[in-house]
């Protein structure tokens, strides 16, 4: 039965979850992604293994609530804990299934900017936020990325301001060019709602729009032209059983308010 | 038998860090080295480049902020609770600090680069971004020499000296870590070309720690000094002893994002502050001991196994004849 | 929760090693993987190209006598307690096995660029030698990007499947290992592109092996089988529970001296044995247990500090307010 | 007082020992050298650090005697074990004072072959050992090399069958010109005498000859034109109390005989 009282994070969460298949090799940034990966290993995804950049590698959920990446929870009965030259190495090699990243700029490619906004050459003008981290790896090599973004304007633009991410660079071949091993992105997760990427042309497209939001309201928040699926759909909610695990996961609420 | 480097933190880095170094940052997201922070802030150490893969609450923002750093080269810099590395931010719009960007696998391969002792290291990532285009210093392109491939490379990075936290250190200098061997640590303390100062929250005896060599992240050859530093890695997590400090990373970071504040937080938790004793001395009376309380761990993930390190002794072979049979003897 | 691995040392040779193969081959001067050695022999695999750093007690001489092996990529290849890889000599004089020389650090270096998933390494050895003359299937000059300088790269090696012997391993295939994490074994069977398979003294429940995941050599992920295989590097030694059987090393190097006399020590210990066990059993029956016997070591050299992952619940802050204080007010 | 009744093994340890300086880091190979960086811990160099290839990193004496260089006794107890990478790493960053290595044949500049013998372009005729090992590693970037070789006119030759490690390679200024971290060879001890090597020319001299062998001897055990120091002497034999430490070593005699 679908839930009718949830938050939109909790949404967020179970909608990131589905894009994790059983037994796949999940590389997970800090935030969010930390608790949905947790999620989908109690729920769906029992045999998905858990990368993060702190050098966790874990075939069940941590005994606690990670809140960074080399947090001791990851580690308390991990199935290993080489640091990050491990993960990072398994990534390189092309073992990675999906790379679940986040970012403070993405454009139609699903190109991304971690780095800052303004003009680099004239450093006054340039606002740094914290740099690369380690999503540029994840998304140079991973099978597919997920990245979950917060919809905004200034956040989904034609051309980022300084690009940090690979997603599909200027189009189509880009990446193989260059050699990338990985796919390149997959999905983008928003406040809003759901992205995918067109296989030809490589250009990001809105799939589906949370309850209570539209495709003009997506629209009206994002800067390029925003391309839309003939079949772009309403995001199923999520289920009442699937927010009572998700709270017994963060049961204060540290990460879903 | 060996020569003992336990000494305080001022005589530490009055001793083996000089303006002008090239500094491994240690920790990650956690087991910052905050104490070490500090004193370098203190003893007003001037124009250090900092080398490091990824660093959260703001340690780093306060090194820069102090005035003390004229070059980054990193991954990601952060105040997680605050959101952005303000001070850096401002150092790098006035040009006092210049920055070089690398994503999380090139800083690693750079240390290990270091470590290894070779020039520079190929890498997956950071090709097709403009990482490539505005560090390259830090990154090229080579040609695999055996597929005729062109990829990126990522230049080594050594330190003069390494600052990093530990969990348990002996008095010569065997670092001891566990729950992931230092996350970068392993690559950028060893790399460093004098060696390392390490705060522990607890000193050992040697033979305590040689009693697990597995465990040693650093051991006593590499080490210059070692200090103890119970909550020294503060408010970052140190694994086994407490957690993050949230509260308190939020609290510094309101005055990592002003700079006209700034120096208020530094005057008051760092230059009036004789040591890292007197800064957690001041954190009880300001915050209250149940603040401290708050960051205990959950215990008892403890090894289940008893490993034994034992060898066998060759003596034993002493008068054994030669194995034989009929086709050796034919 | 995940895939029982636990499988008999005949399946798991049959299922996950094929002609053809390139295999990592375990262990450096101990910790030789015997048991699997034999059982390759045992299934007849050819044309097999082995990748290793270095080798001893003849385990590959053996591989390489009972014509398994059609190229070695390693850099030192020996029976210590004979002095030379006698079947390897005939081999490599009849061509019937390429031999492709590396120093130690070089193919270390090669197995690291493997696990690294980068197609080579700078190393600083080799050059000026007839290693780099004569082995440009693994050994190139680079320049280094950065300072044009030109030094030697090496291949990265990759195996299809890795073939290690451990001390302890859980079923799922958590491979534990202390006393240094595996010399080579680290890189080497974690590049492996297939998997790993691994040989142990003892099977435990993975909640043993995930309290202490430190000494986890080789994840649960990366595993394709495990094998219970007590005494499976004999005649080299296993850490913690075996030495190096000297004698049954120098008994064996008479066979592998002699061309012809060879055959006759595999029909005996290796095709007239089922597994492993029949191995073992053959050796007490023909040299006595206390050969066995001899072979235990001195024990008593453990871990003495007790350490603790633990982890801290970020629940603690919920309600819990802000800090502040006057300036930030303000 | 000097020992009347002693081995030649056992001169030759106290030999090798007497060129490790109290707190160097030596890197011993496979073999005798353990029992030389084993005597020279609990003689005269009690802050020297032992390292091997499998690993062991150590500043003090093992427990036991190690037969391998990943020997468990070469781990308890010792200050890290983090394998080869470890070890070689260190070296290769050019914190190895003494590189300790043996090898099959050698020649007048010091260059080393534990490769094998005869024309490699005729597999037929090529008879092989075992491989470089790590004494070209160690050779290459140690600041000095040790070398112990037994003493044969088929060994000390004029030009090595396969050059497996550099020495001078083919004379002054080879090394630097390939960019070699390392000083080269400093000193050979075979079991009839001792080397060093002049500094303007890279070749190898005789330095000193042992108790009971005589600078003809010596040169009728050495294929190429054996120069002479003109200070050449006889070594000075250990004495009692040096055997009856190195004896309690290897109280049976496992390495000693």
């Amino acid at each position: 039965m679908h839930a009718t009282n949830y938050k939109l994070t909790e949404l967020m969460v179970v909608r990131c979850a589905k894009e994790i298949k059983d037994s796949e090799v999940v590389f997970a940034g800090v935030g969010l992604p930390l608790v949905v990966v947790g999620f989908a290993m109690v729920t769906h995804a029992p045999n998905m293994i858990l990368f993060t950049e702190g050098g966790s590698i874990r075939a069940t959920a941590p005994p606690g609530l990670a809140i960074t990446v080399d947090d001791p929870a990851l580690f308390c009965n991990g199935d290993a804990s080489f640091g990050m030259l491990s993960t990072m190495a398994a990534l390189q090699r092309g073992e990675v299934d999906v790379a679940f990243i986040g970012g403070a700029q993405i454009d139609k490619f699903g190109n991304i900017n971690s780095t800052g906004v303004g003009d680099w050459s004239k450093p006054e003008s340039f606002t740094y936020f914290a740099g690369s981290g380690g999503a540029n790896d994840m998304a140079t090599s991973g099978k597919r990325v997920l990245a979950i973004m917060p919809q905004d304007p200034k956040k989904f633009v034609e051309k980022v301001d300084y690009l940090t991410t690979p997603g599909f660079l200027d189009g189509p071949g880009a990446r193989e060019k260059l050699g990338m091993i990985g796919g390149g992105p997959s999905v983008v997760v928003s406040t809003m709602g759901v992205y995918k990427f067109d296989e030809k042309t490589c250009e990001m497209y809105l799939a589906e729009y949370y309850p209570g939001q539209s495709v003009e309201k997506l629209k009206a928040n994002c800067s390029f032209d925003l391309k839309i699926s003939p079949n772009v759909k309403e995001t199923e909610p999520p289920t009442e059983e699937e927010i009572s695990v998700l709270r017994s996961i963060d049961p204060t609420g540290f990460y879903l308010g | 038998m060996a020569v003992d480097k336990l000494m305080s933190l001022k005589e530490a880095v009055s001793k083996y860090i000089h303006d002008g170094d090239t500094v491994y940052y240690g920790g990650f997201q956690i087991m910052v080295p905050m104490a070490l922070t500090h004193e370098i802030i203190r003893q007003k150490k001037r124009n250090l480049t900092t080398i490091e893969s990824s660093t959260d609450v703001g340690g780093l923002d306060l090194l820069v902020g102090a005035g003390c750093v004229s070059e980054i080269h990193s991954a990601w810099i952060m105040n997680w609770y605050v959101k952005a590395p303000y001070a850096i931010r401002r150092a790098f719009q006035s040009k006092q600090t210049k920055r070089f960007d690398v994503s999380n696998f090139a800083a690693t391969s750079a240390l290990i680069a270091g470590f290894l002792g070779v020039p520079f290291l190929p890498v997956r990532g950071n090709i097709g971004t403009d990482m490539l285009k505005l560090n390259p210093t830090d990154l090229k392109m080579v040609k695999d020499p055996f597929s005729g491939e062109e990829m990126t490379a990522v230049r080594a990075w050594r330190a003069d000296v390494a600052v990093i936290h530990a969990q348990v250190a002996d008095r010569l200098g065997n670092v001891m870590s566990w729950g992931t061997r230092g996350v970068t640590d392993e690559f950028g303390a060893m790399g460093a070309k004098r060696g390392v100062i390490v705060t522990a929250e607890e000193i050992v005896e040697p033979e305590i720690t040689r009693a697990d060599p597995d465990r040693t992240v650093v051991p006593y050859f590499k080490t210059l000094a070692v200090v103890h530093a119970p909550w020294g890695a503060h408010p970052s997590a140190c694994r086994g002893y407490y957690g993050l400090d949230i509260r308190f990373s939020q609290y510094q970071g309101k005055y990592e994002r002003n700079g006209e504040l700034l120096p208020k937080f530094l005057d008051e938790w760092v230059y009036g502050c004789e040591d890292h004793n007197a800064y957690i001395k001041k954190y009880i009376q300001k915050f209250g001991q149940a603040g401290l309380d708050r960051l205990k761990p959950t215990l008892g993930y403890k090894p289940k196994y008893q490993v034994d390190y034992g060898f066998h002794d060759p003596a034993v072979w002493k008068g054994v004849p030669q194995y034989t049979d009929e086709y050796i003897k034919a």
